[in-house]
């Protein structure tokens, strides 16, 4: 064998090491949500168990698990949709403009992002009971487009600075009106870059508690406050716990595995 | 041919019949139920309870035609919301149920309806003799006015190991001292068995726990005065008395539980004894979730020697929001009436919630088959204290102080004296 | 802002420019002639603006939702909190508002747990993004190569930063509990670490947390580095590697040069998240043992959310959001500056 | 079809030279103008001027007369070929071609039809289905030109289409782009660095260096009378030499003299008069050299290296007696030069010569450009 194999193999076998070792705590929590509850605390630990379904059935008769989801899904959705119609064009906007303050502007989008959550809910919770949105889907949604348009303008002000402005000019040449080079070569051109910044922005969305916990109510809760209220409860175990989890994870997770190339491209572009 | 025709007549007779007889009976309905088309929703801290409350809504509608809405929230969001709902105005819920030491901040800031009227003339109705005064004066009240309404008292007890004590011939402690000397001759972490568990973690969990046991160790987290005195003698050699505990005779994880930590390793089996409310002790025989079916007792919480026999009572009351419309304030106060009625709060209670509070529940024969523990209550009840934890509009802080001086000393980072020392000089920033 | 309304001037100064060529033009107009397309004679007469005008305003057009929506609905709230924070004001105790000017500050550079928690947040965020930055990079290099089997590495690798932090830090405490816990209960019986376990020890705890942080984000910011690699221009490397330059040298002084924008982005991304740690610190230590684990966020939300104490927990926001600022200029500078140094 | 004129036509940046300075250029109907120069001359940015992508600062494009300053690319109706190609990734060859006429609301058989014939005419049709990501360069070259093709436009611009390819496919486009220009008979602007593709292919040739233009004419007659030093020195290859000189009355009527080697110059200037004593630099291109056999004056010169192209041989020579001038043009292709200056001669690759030899050259005096040494401009 040569040497270049053997690199490869150890490499992998690298790999697959660490890939396990970040993957092992994942494991130990699916599992809680297959033991039955007696089976959870035990002294010592074990880690063989008899696999049920109990703490599904617990956590369908603790929450309405569908309706958590659906606003979750309903939030994240909203607030990923407005944060790309705002955020997409305001990016571009910014990568074509040519001040000198449009990198500076940028800058602003991103210091936006960094805002601490507790440093704006409260002034905004008066907002919201004013303008009656208050326990509504759409207290949550704008204000976490407010941070995700801010960042996907950020990075999309990266990604259209490293695309080369010749589409645009060429569709221009060829006929097109500023908005027909912008929607039909600049957008679709930047798909991976876009995709990238959704699933930035889901990601957010989707496990942010603190503002939801406090602008949403019963029939617009999602899954992430119901977690803490899970996780607050004396005769709340684990195993519900980790079922529930399931629900707050398992959409990401798959969303991440199935779209991670358009995460690398994404951010490949992004970056430069 | 006839018979089809003879039958699709029928069925059109039968058709308008039950239309008319529908609208009578709607009309009916209307007028039989006094708060049809109103919704109530009641945020609820997410004890036993709680679902229990999510349960009896479909009933309530049966006998009022009002809607109930639950929402179930764990202590720390239960209390963000709805006070910001009370400060924005927001008229978010309807009825909220009330931690007994909010009391003081709701009155201040007058947060929720004021009762007392109403309960003045209802209490006929309401069949108040029924119910403990220490409840009512403790879960209800706040300088003589109805801040709430109790709805779910719980009673601290001793729940312990009647196998292990039997075992080592122990009979259940009388006193503190006993207490402690049971609790370390109970322990052996090498057969991972502990003599004692306490709430030790980070915030409210540890500093409630403490300071139940600083009462009965003959501490007082207030002085004569009414102004914090978190660093008297007492307080420092009971916090002293709580950190030994933790320290030889605890699971070694005690330091991280809260009440779901502390009661799961009672379930489990891990200790031998702790101070609870009486509202876990169902659990405890529940095979499902319990390893020692059958083998535990509910005794009344051991006191200090001259210390004065008073037990621990807590629990929660149903508050009005103060914001909402008088239409909605009186559905809510049906509501209560309803809920703290001797036929539903049984029921209540025989549903799971484990709020006991009136006089005739101790000896229901019903309840009784299920809660044997049922005579330590009532006696804790008798000579209720409720006045422990001080209910003042600053306890939240005060609880937040406690607990991080509390958790540091069990950590082993302070000393009992320079913790409460430098607790007692945060306090007094608050007043 | 700026930037917009610089553009809103130069728009507008250009219009009045514009209106007097277009008056001058509408008289040559009628000379024009009668070959020219009809196309370019209909498009004069639809502009009453030139292009270029009209482009600017397009861009501006294109940035100006988002930049007022998040003037409206961010800058708006935050600078209410900025105002607040010159006050001691509990929305519990209105009656006791009074200004306080910069006392709320003074108290967050004074008070032992203020200023344990900006201790340990810079601690955590400098340590933490620090290893994540070292281990991401190797992680990155290992998976350079684009074939199927380090796609598949790199999508289970990611799991970690796709879960809710609330359930890391779910856990965490429950892996980790010292009578549960499986590996509580291993270091346990080992004899290693705090008897309560490696979260209830003011001397192991935040380093436990600094690990959870690395365990969930040091994917994330491999990712980042991997795009950073993939974007290297390939006969660079290639050149190096004729050139005879080790794997080693080929590392430093080629691939980090040229990596340094990839690396400042990861960095901004995580230093700006990782000070602004809150919900796994929540979950399992709630900030104790004592202060051990006091974070910034965390003291602001317990300020703001538990005791509605509005004026400190504003102030305590606003000294986090300069402490970010201040952190994300330093990146920039150092990293302009690195620039300079290599690239001239 | 369009007259395209540039009046006085400036583009100004903050703080840097302008990039284009007073420019008057009028570009015919029909005819195939190339604009060439060094990089940063200008040329660029003159073109995108006219496809609109560039604000003009100051003066006057017009498009068949008309003022189009202010025009949108959209509105003027040109045709643009970019260095980059700007194919649209995310569409195929087929819808590439296509999108200039579907954008501008062409029927779709009319589409159809009219992508087809300029597939039919640059050999794409079988890639028609293709991603621009899976074609060869020189395809993509193709398909950047389909895409001006297809349309009917008032003009082509064409930036540096060819200098992505290798030099053999180069070579090709050249004949083909000036075929399909003949054949279209489009107004063409083409701008490229390469003197070649400007000599081969234009009808007229703009020389531009630090945004002015320096001479507008036919490829030969930039060839033959270059206006200044920089045009004499970007036209031809290999580059002229430039000798300081001055100018002498000598007997047989006016001289130029080059250290101490004097040429007399014929009948050219008559007549010197005041232009007696002059400093002036003389250009003179390497193919007009002639090897001198023995007794004629000439320059004496040594071969410092020869390089043989086959049919010539290129002589790189070192002169004692004359001052060699290094040509002032940046230029990527042509480097080195400004090191040690030193003259170039193309003779007739029979002869035999080597390294080391010395030789002496005469020039025709016809073949001979004089430059103002002070002002640099042809007298």
């Amino acid at each position: 064998m040569n040497a270049a194999a053997t690199q490869l193999i150890a490499r992998r076998v690298l790999l697959v090491a660490i890939t396990v070792v970040f993957l092992l705590p994942v494991a130990w929590l699916i599992s809680t949500a297959y033991k039955p509850s007696s089976q959870i605390f035990s002294i010592p630990p074990r880690l063989g168990f008899t696999p049920t379904l109990e703490q599904f059935r617990s956590v369908f008769s603790y929450f309405h698990v569908w309706s958590l989801l659906k606003s979750s899904l309903i939030i994240s959705g909203g607030s990923v949709i407005l944060s790309l119609l705002l955020g997409v064009p305001a990016g571009y906007s910014l990568a074509r403009s040519r001040s000198r303050l449009a990198s500076l502007c940028a800058y602003f989008f991103l210091a936006i992002r960094m805002v601490p959550a507790v440093a704006a809910l409260i002034p905004f919770y008066m907002v919201m009971r004013d303008i009656g949105l208050l326990g509504t889907w759409w207290a949550v949604i704008i204000i976490n487009t407010m941070l995700n348009c801010a960042f996907v303008t950020w990075m999309m002000f990266s990604y259209f600075r490293s695309l080369p402005p010749e589409l645009e000019e060429a569709a221009m040449t060829d006929g097109c009106t500023q908005m027909g080079a912008f929607l039909k070569v600049a957008v679709p051109s930047a798909r991976s870059g876009m995709i990238a910044s959704a699933l930035f922005c889901i990601m957010f969305s989707w496990n942010d508690f603190l503002y939801p916990m406090f602008l949403t109510r019963l029939d617009t809760k999602p899954l992430s406050v119901a977690l803490l209220t899970a996780y607050g409860t004396k005769d709340i175990t684990w195993g519900t716990l980790g079922a529930l989890a399931h629900f707050s994870t398992v959409p990401i997770v798959l969303m991440a595995l199935f779209l991670n190339r358009y995460f690398v491209q994404g951010a490949t572009n992004g970056v430069q | 041919m006839s018979t089809l025709h003879s039958a699709s007549r029928l069925t059109a007779i039968a058709a308008i019949g039950t239309t008319l007889v529908s609208l009578t009976f709607s009309a009916a309905w209307a007028q039989d139920k006094p708060l049809s088309g109103v919704t109530l929703t009641l945020a609820s801290q997410n004890d036993q309870f709680g679902a229990v409350l999510a349960n009896l809504a479909p009933k309530f509608k049966e006998a009022t035609g009002a809607e109930l809405k639950v929402e179930i929230m764990d202590y720390g969001q239960l209390l963000t919301k709805t006070t910001a709902d009370y400060l924005g105005d927001t008229k978010g819920y309807d009825l909220v149920t009330m931690d007994i030491v909010w009391a003081g901040a709701y009155s201040e800031n007058r947060y929720s309806v004021d009762l007392t009227d109403w309960v003045a003339r209802d209490a006929a109705e309401l069949e108040l003799d029924d119910i403990y005064p220490v409840i009512l004066e403790s879960l209800g009240q706040y300088n003589g006015r109805y801040v709430a309404f109790p709805f779910a008292a719980y009673a601290n007890v001793l729940a312990y190991r009647k196998d292990l004590f039997d075992a080592a011939g122990l009979k259940a402690p009388a006193d503190m001292e006993e207490f402690v000397a049971d609790a370390k001759k109970l322990t052996d972490p090498s057969k991972k068995q502990y003599g004692f568990v306490a709430n030790g973690q980070l915030g409210p969990a540890v500093a409630q726990d403490w300071m139940q046991y600083n009462s009965q160790l003959g501490g007082s987290i207030l002085g004569a005065d009414g102004k914090p005195a978190l660093n008297s003698e007492a307080n420092v050699n009971s916090l002293a008395v709580y950190k030994q505990l933790f320290a030889e005779a605890a699971p070694p994880g005690a330091i991280e539980y809260d009440w779901g930590g502390r009661e799961e390793s009672f379930r489990q089996g891990l200790a031998a004894m702790m101070q609870t409310w009486s509202v876990g002790a169902p659990g405890y025989s529940d095979p499902s979730i319990s390893k020692v079916v059958g083998k535990t007792g509910i005794a009344l919480a051991p006191v200090a020697k001259g210390v004065k026999q008073t037990y621990g009572v807590g629990g929660w009351g149903l508050a009005v929001n103060a914001d909402i419309d008088d239409k909605q304030k009186e559905a809510a106060w049906t509501f209560i009436k309803w809920l703290v009625s001797k036929p539903i709060h049984k029921e209540f209670n025989l549903m799971g919630a484990g709020s006991f509070m009136r006089r005739s529940q101790m000896t229901d024969p019903e309840l009784l088959a299920k809660f044997d523990f049922l005579p330590v209550i009532a006696e804790t009840y008798e000579h209720g204290n409720g006045e422990y934890r001080p209910r003042i509009p600053q306890y939240p802080e005060i609880q937040d102080i406690l607990g991080k001086a509390v958790n540091s000393v069990l950590a082993g980072a302070a000393e009992p004296k320079a913790a409460l020392d430098q607790a007692q000089a945060a306090a007094e920033k608050l007043f | 802002m700026t930037a917009l309304s610089d553009a809103c001037i130069l728009a507008a100064s250009e219009d009045a420019r514009i209106w007097t060529m277009a008056r001058k033009y509408t008289m040559t107009d009628t000379e024009l002639p009668v070959a020219v397309p009809r196309q370019i004679l209909r498009s004069r007469r639809d502009n009453s603006f030139g292009y270029f005008v009209r482009r600017r305003y397009f861009l501006l057009f294109l940035a100006l939702p988002a930049f007022v929506y998040v003037m409206i609905v961010g800058v708006g709230p935050l600078a209410r909190g900025a105002w607040y924070s010159l006050f001691d004001y509990n929305l519990q105790r209105p009656a006791r508002t009074r200004f306080a000017g910069l006392d709320n500050y003074i108290t967050v550079f004074t008070d032992q747990s203020s200023l344990l928690a900006i201790y340990n947040t810079f601690l955590f965020t400098i340590v933490g993004v620090t290893v994540q930055l070292i281990l991401g990079f190797g992680i990155a290099l290992l998976l350079w190569r684009d074939d199927r089997f380090n796609r598949t590495c790199l999508a289970f690798l990611l799991i970690p930063a796709t879960i809710t932090p609330l359930v890391v830090g779910l856990i965490f405490k429950g892996l980790l509990g010292a009578d549960y816990g499986m590996v509580g209960h291993l270091l346990a019986n080992a004899g290693i670490g705090p008897e309560g376990g490696l979260l209830s020890d003011g001397r192991t705890a935040l380093w436990v947390l600094i690990a959870i942080d690395c365990w969930e984000w040091t994917p994330l910011m491999a990712l980042i580095l991997l795009a950073g690699l993939k974007a290297l221009p390939v006969d660079v490397l290639e050149a190096a590697r004729a050139d005879g330059a080790t794997a080693t040298q080929r590392f430093a002084r080629i691939i980090l040069p040229l990596m340094l924008p990839s690396v400042f982005l990861a960095l901004i991304l995580r230093v700006m998240d990782a000070f602004r740690v809150f919900d796994t610190v929540f979950v399992t230590t709630g900030g104790g043992p004592g202060d051990a684990t006091q974070t910034l966020m965390l003291l602001a939300v317990k300020e703001g959310l538990s005791f509605f104490n509005i004026g400190y927990a504003s102030a305590i926001g606003n000294v986090t959001i300069a402490f970010i600022a201040i952190m994300a200029s330093i990146l920039v500078l150092a990293v302009r500056r690195t620039d300079v140094r290599i690239n001239g | 079809m369009a007259q395209i004129t540039f009046h006085d036509v400036s583009k100004l940046y903050e703080g840097s030279y302008p990039a284009v300075h007073n420019l008057n250029l009028d570009i015919r109907d029909g005819e195939f103008m190339v604009l060439v120069g060094p990089s940063g001359c200008g040329k660029s940015t003159a073109l995108r001027m006219v496809a609109g992508l560039e604000e003009i600062t100051s003066g006057e494009l017009r498009i068949n007369g008309v003022r189009s300053n202010d025009l949108s690319p959209r509105d003027r109706d040109i045709a643009m070929v970019f260095q980059s190609y700007a194919l649209y990734p995310h569409l195929t060859v087929a819808e590439n071609i296509a999108f200039g006429l579907r954008v501008r609301g062409f029927e779709r058989e009319e589409v159809t039809r009219k992508v087809k014939q300029t597939a039919e005419l640059l050999e794409l049709t079988e890639y028609l289905d293709r991603k621009p990501a899976k074609l060869s360069g020189g395809q993509r070259q193709r398909v950047a030109m389909g895409r001006a093709l297809v349309r009917s436009p008032n003009a082509f611009l064409m930036d540096e289409p060819l200098s992505n390819l290798d030099a053999r496919l180069r070579g090709q486009m050249r004949s083909e782009i000036s075929k399909l220009q003949r054949m279209t008979a489009v107004t063409t602007i083409y701008v490229t660095h390469d003197q070649v593709e400007a000599m081969t292919m234009g009808e007229r040739v703009a020389v531009m260096n630090k945004g002015t233009l320096q001479q507008l004419d036919t490829p030969r007659a930039l060839y033959d009378r270059p206006k200044n030093l920089f045009v004499a020195s970007f036209i031809g290859t290999p580059p002229v030499n430039f000798l300081r000189g001055v100018l002498i009355s000598a007997e047989g009527g006016p001289a130029v003299r080059m250290g101490s080697f004097t040429l007399g110059l014929g009948g050219r200037f008559g007549g010197l008069g005041p232009r007696d004593g002059q400093q002036v630099i003389a250009g003179i291109r390497p193919e007009a050299f002639r090897i001198a056999d023995g007794a004629v004056p000439g320059l004496n010169v040594a071969a410092a290296f020869v390089e043989d192209l086959g049919a010539t041989l290129l002589l790189h020579l070192d002169s004692p007696e004359a001052e060699v001038v290094p040509a002032s043009v940046v230029e990527d292709d042509v480097d080195l030069e400004a090191v040690r200056p030193r003259l170039r001669a193309v003779v007739d690759g029979s002869l035999k010569i080597t390294s080391g030899d010395r030789l002496v050259l005469t020039v025709d005096p016809a073949a001979i450009h004089l430059f103002d040494a002070s002002t640099g401009d042809a007298l």
